[in-house]
């Protein structure tokens, strides 16, 4: 008897032409990973078309083989949008992080959302402004530790984070919302069918779209590379849980 | 369904710039309302869709410029607009819409002149103007419209019309056809979707990075690349009507409809004997120094009639053959209302204040 | 050929819609036509004022007057800038149902009862088109039918059941005026 | 006996661990060497079953993972 190694999984697809930068440990080489299967799988890397913010994962158009327009900070729905409008047989998507989406550009995920327009919103959140070295968002839970909140978030200072998701949710002109992490094996499994179905219902014509992905931070959070999926578990997903979010029904 | 529209119509300047922007290709609109501007916008949401475009009544300037950000970056003819502190929040996205080289036309229906400083200096960041044009009537606003989709397409960049309240709500008889401008090249950067995964899929950056794969110029080379780019456009495309100049000793300058109320003040004055003309930017940038250097060559006094404190006035200064005969007779005069004009823009008091200039 | 006028009032009385319906059928019949228009934010009840040029060539007006040949004036509130502009001797109509025709000076003051003209034909509403109608007589730009036309094509289809009315006034100010 | 394999990139590895704590059969080990970048990287022992898990997790695309077929 012989045994034949089969190639069960690759190391990357094709569509990422190199090598990143970001850190040891970091969760968002990972969502760009099952992003770009899921386009490669749907067989519509030929018409699809990337909207980035800026964040560390804004490196990643030098990397990612899609077409991409690298926007404003916040301004990735609007940006979007107008894409969509015009060239309405292509697929739209937008990558953006919680400060990007959740703190300089809130109002214009929740327009776009209640607009109900046919594009597919990514956020990678991560809790902290990474790219920055470590501050706080809007979305850094209660008691998480940043550079802007050196004793750990405190709402009577500090406020409370939005969960944008969530927010989405509630809003009519929504096709879908849901909220991964990319800190097991399962869960980077089960964001990537989040994924999968999020562009589902955009090629399908149904509406808004957002996938909330929990990212590790460890060089922002202050803990090692190694330690980041339990931080993770233990701060973000305890504040943000996850799954499908349910949608509130079409007038 | 019908893409233009008939002739000879009876139009205020909003529908009349409207008409003319469909006729130029535009389909994609993108504002939210702001007097004078929201003409333009309901104009717009009533048309476009006739002619298969889209408007979108944006929640805020920032989304509204940011979307026709989009459109112009997916190939489409795409304009938006407002005035005054509308344009102040969408500056951010000019300039990126001028580091990007996405073409765009931004219609500044003004409330007044106040806006002549963020319309011509570049109010965004980065090394950057913005062409910008100032018609003196609906007409002009008609002809002005058309050329600047096309400069914006040659230049790749974001280009101004500076209207105001008069252009948006004067109606006059015109006729709106589309022009003919020398053929461009095609948006083959645009964003389609098609060159994803070939290994050099399209990005619009304005760090100019490319991919690993195909590296582009970086931020260095590209934006010196746009710097020069701006440098060429100064050289080649400043534009200025020179009225009654012949023998002048006095030179208004003045620009929109200001200038328009100058010319009446000038054909009175050369009744009574005076020698006196108007120069008149018509690009407001690149401010046609070249010409109002020769036009001001023989004058004995430069007299600038804007309204505002003295905006123009920085580039009459700089650009008149001898800055020493420029004097400012204009000012603020704001309508009670703060949606237009105060009392100064009216033929006795630009009259009174050269007489008393020239005495 | 070239007319100046000042039409001016109170908001809701119909100025607008008058200057319109002139600038309008002076485009149709082939002529150039300016409409310059300042009223203030309320739909009804503040001033309101509308400038018409109308020229047989290429027209070139400023959109703030500075002389006017004729004015219209259909309240005495609010004509002081239109009188302010008049030339000597120009026309002022006024609607003397409502505005004093002796309390104008310097003008060839042609006094039309509008108001009353206007509930006569069963046009209560219409006293604007009255004063329409007999501008025309007097200065004879379009004809009435033409105005009629242009008016029609003004109206939005809620107020589609006016129009026969105005139709009425804007023939009964025409009769109502003897031209020069 | 192992039902799977994987080919580790070491070079491209930056040492964060993570594939070792998603390994279920807990066959993965950090070296002691380091790869010229300066990292630590991952080290297969037997017992692989080609279960995906590393890969899935690693941020930096250094896993293709096999399985045996019998025949």
């Amino acid at each position: 008897m012989t045994e034949v190694p089969r190639l069960v999984a690759r190391d990357r697809p094709e569509l990422i032409l190199g090598d990143h930068g970001l850190c040891p440990g970091c969760g968002e080489p990972v969502a760009l990973r099952i992003l770009l299967e899921v386009l490669e799988e749907l067989d519509i890397v030929r018409r699809s078309i990337g909207v980035v913010g800026h964040g560390c994962y804004g490196s990643f158009v030098q990397i990612m083989d899609v077409e991409v327009l690298q926007c404003l900070h916040g301004r990735a729905p609007s940006c979007a949008t107008g894409i969509k409008r015009v060239r309405p047989d292509t697929v739209v998507f937008t990558m953006q992080g919680d400060g990007d989406m959740v703190n300089e550009g809130l109002q214009e995920v929740l327009h776009t959302a209640a607009r109900g327009e046919n594009v597919t919103c990514i956020l990678l959140n991560n809790g902290v402004f990474g790219d920055t070295g470590g501050h706080q968002t809007a979305t850094t839970v209660v008691g998480q530790r940043t550079k802007t909140s050196l004793d750990g978030r405190n709402p009577e200072t500090h406020g409370y984070p939005i969960p944008v998701a969530d927010l989405v949710a509630s809003l009519a002109g929504v096709s879908y919302v849901a909220r991964g992490a990319v800190s097991t094996a399962g869960g980077v499994a089960r964001t990537k069918r989040m994924l999968q179905t999020a562009f589902e219902h955009q090629l399908a014509g149904d509406g808004f779209g957002l996938v909330e992905i929990l990212t590790m931070c460890p060089t922002g959070w202050f803990v090692p590379a190694g330690s980041g999926p339990d931080y993770l578990t233990g701060s973000l997903e305890a504040a943000y849980p996850l799954g499908e979010l349910s949608l509130r029904e079409r007038a | 369904m019908t893409s233009t529209a008939p002739a000879r119509q009876l139009l205020d300047g909003c529908a009349a710039i409207t008409e003319s922007a469909i006729a130029a290709g535009c389909r994609f609109f993108a504002g939210y309302p702001m007097s004078p501007f929201t003409g333009l916008l309901e104009n717009m949401s009533r048309r476009l869709p006739e002619v298969g475009g889209h408007c979108l009544n944006a929640e805020s300037e920032l989304e509204a410029v940011n979307m026709a950000l989009g459109a112009a970056a997916a190939g489409a003819r795409a304009a938006t607009g407002s005035c005054g502190q509308g344009l102040a929040l969408m500056q951010e996205a000019i300039a990126e819409l001028a580091l990007n080289e996405l073409p765009l036309l931004v219609v500044n229906m003004a409330r007044n002149q106040q806006d002549y400083f963020q319309a011509t200096r570049g109010g965004g960041w980065g090394d950057y103007r913005t062409i910008t044009l100032a018609p003196k009537d609906v007409p002009e606003a008609v002809e002005h419209t058309q050329l600047l989709f096309h400069l914006a397409d040659r230049y790749r960049a974001p280009v101004i019309l500076y209207g105001d309240p008069l252009i948006a709500q004067t109606h006059v008889s015109v006729d709106v056809a589309a022009r003919d401008f020398d053929p461009l090249p095609p948006k083959d950067w645009a964003l389609d979707g098609t060159s994803g995964g070939t290994g050099h899929s399209r990005q619009i950056w304005t760090w100019a990075m490319g991919k690993v794969s195909a590296p582009g110029p970086g931020p260095d080379r590209h934006w010196r690349a746009v710097a020069a780019k701006f440098d060429q456009i100064a050289h080649d495309e400043a534009r200025s009507e020179a009225y009654r100049i012949d023998g002048a000793e006095t030179v208004i300058v003045a620009f929109g409809s200001a200038a328009l109320f100058a010319e009446h003040v000038v054909d009175e004055l050369r009744e009574d004997g005076h020698r006196i003309g108007l120069f008149r930017p018509v690009t407001l940038w690149p401010f046609p120094a070249a010409d109002l250097a020769a036009a001001t060559r023989d004058a004995r006094r430069v007299l600038v009639f804007e309204l505002n404190a003295g905006q123009m006035l920085d580039d009459v200064r700089q650009f008149a053959h001898d800055r020493d005969t420029v004097r400012f007779i204009g000012g603020v005069s704001i309508h009670a209302s703060g949606l237009s004009y105060g009392p100064l823009l009216d033929v006795a008091p630009i009259r009174s204040r050269i007489l008393e200039a020239v005495a | 050929m070239r007319d100046e006028v000042i039409i001016t009032g109170i908001g809701g009385q119909g100025i607008q819609l008058m200057a319109k319906t002139l600038a309008l059928a002076a485009t149709r019949a082939g002529l150039q036509a300016m409409l310059a228009s300042d009223f203030g934010g309320e739909m009804r009840g503040g001033p309101s004022q509308a400038s018409v040029v109308v020229d047989d060539q290429r027209l070139r007006s400023l959109p703030i007057l500075p002389a006017a040949s004729s004015v219209v004036l259909m309240h005495h509130k609010h004509s002081e800038f239109a009188l302010s502009r008049l030339v000597p001797g120009g026309l002022a109509l006024v609607n003397s149902s409502v505005a004093d025709p002796a309390a104008i000076r310097d003008a060839d003051v042609v006094a039309v009862p509008a108001l009353d003209i206007a509930r006569a034909a069963d046009a209560p509403n219409a006293a604007g088109f009255v004063m329409l109608g007999a501008y025309m007589t007097l200065r004879r730009l379009v004809g009435v039918t033409a105005l009629g036309d242009a008016m029609r094509e003004l109206v939005p289809p809620y107020r589609a059941q006016h129009v026969a009315a105005n139709l009425r006034a804007l023939e009964a100010g025409a009769g109502a005026v003897f031209a020069a | 006996m192992s039902r799977g394999t994987v080919s580790i990139d070491v070079e491209r590895c930056k040492g964060c661990d993570l594939c070792v704590q998603a390994c279920p059969p807990k066959v993965l080990e950090m070296s002691v060497a380091v790869n010229e970048m300066g990292y630590r990287y991952p080290i297969l022992h037997d017992g692989c079953t080609g279960c995906t898990a590393c890969q899935l997790v690693c941020p930096d695309f250094v896993f293709k993972v096999f399985r045996f077929d019998s025949r």
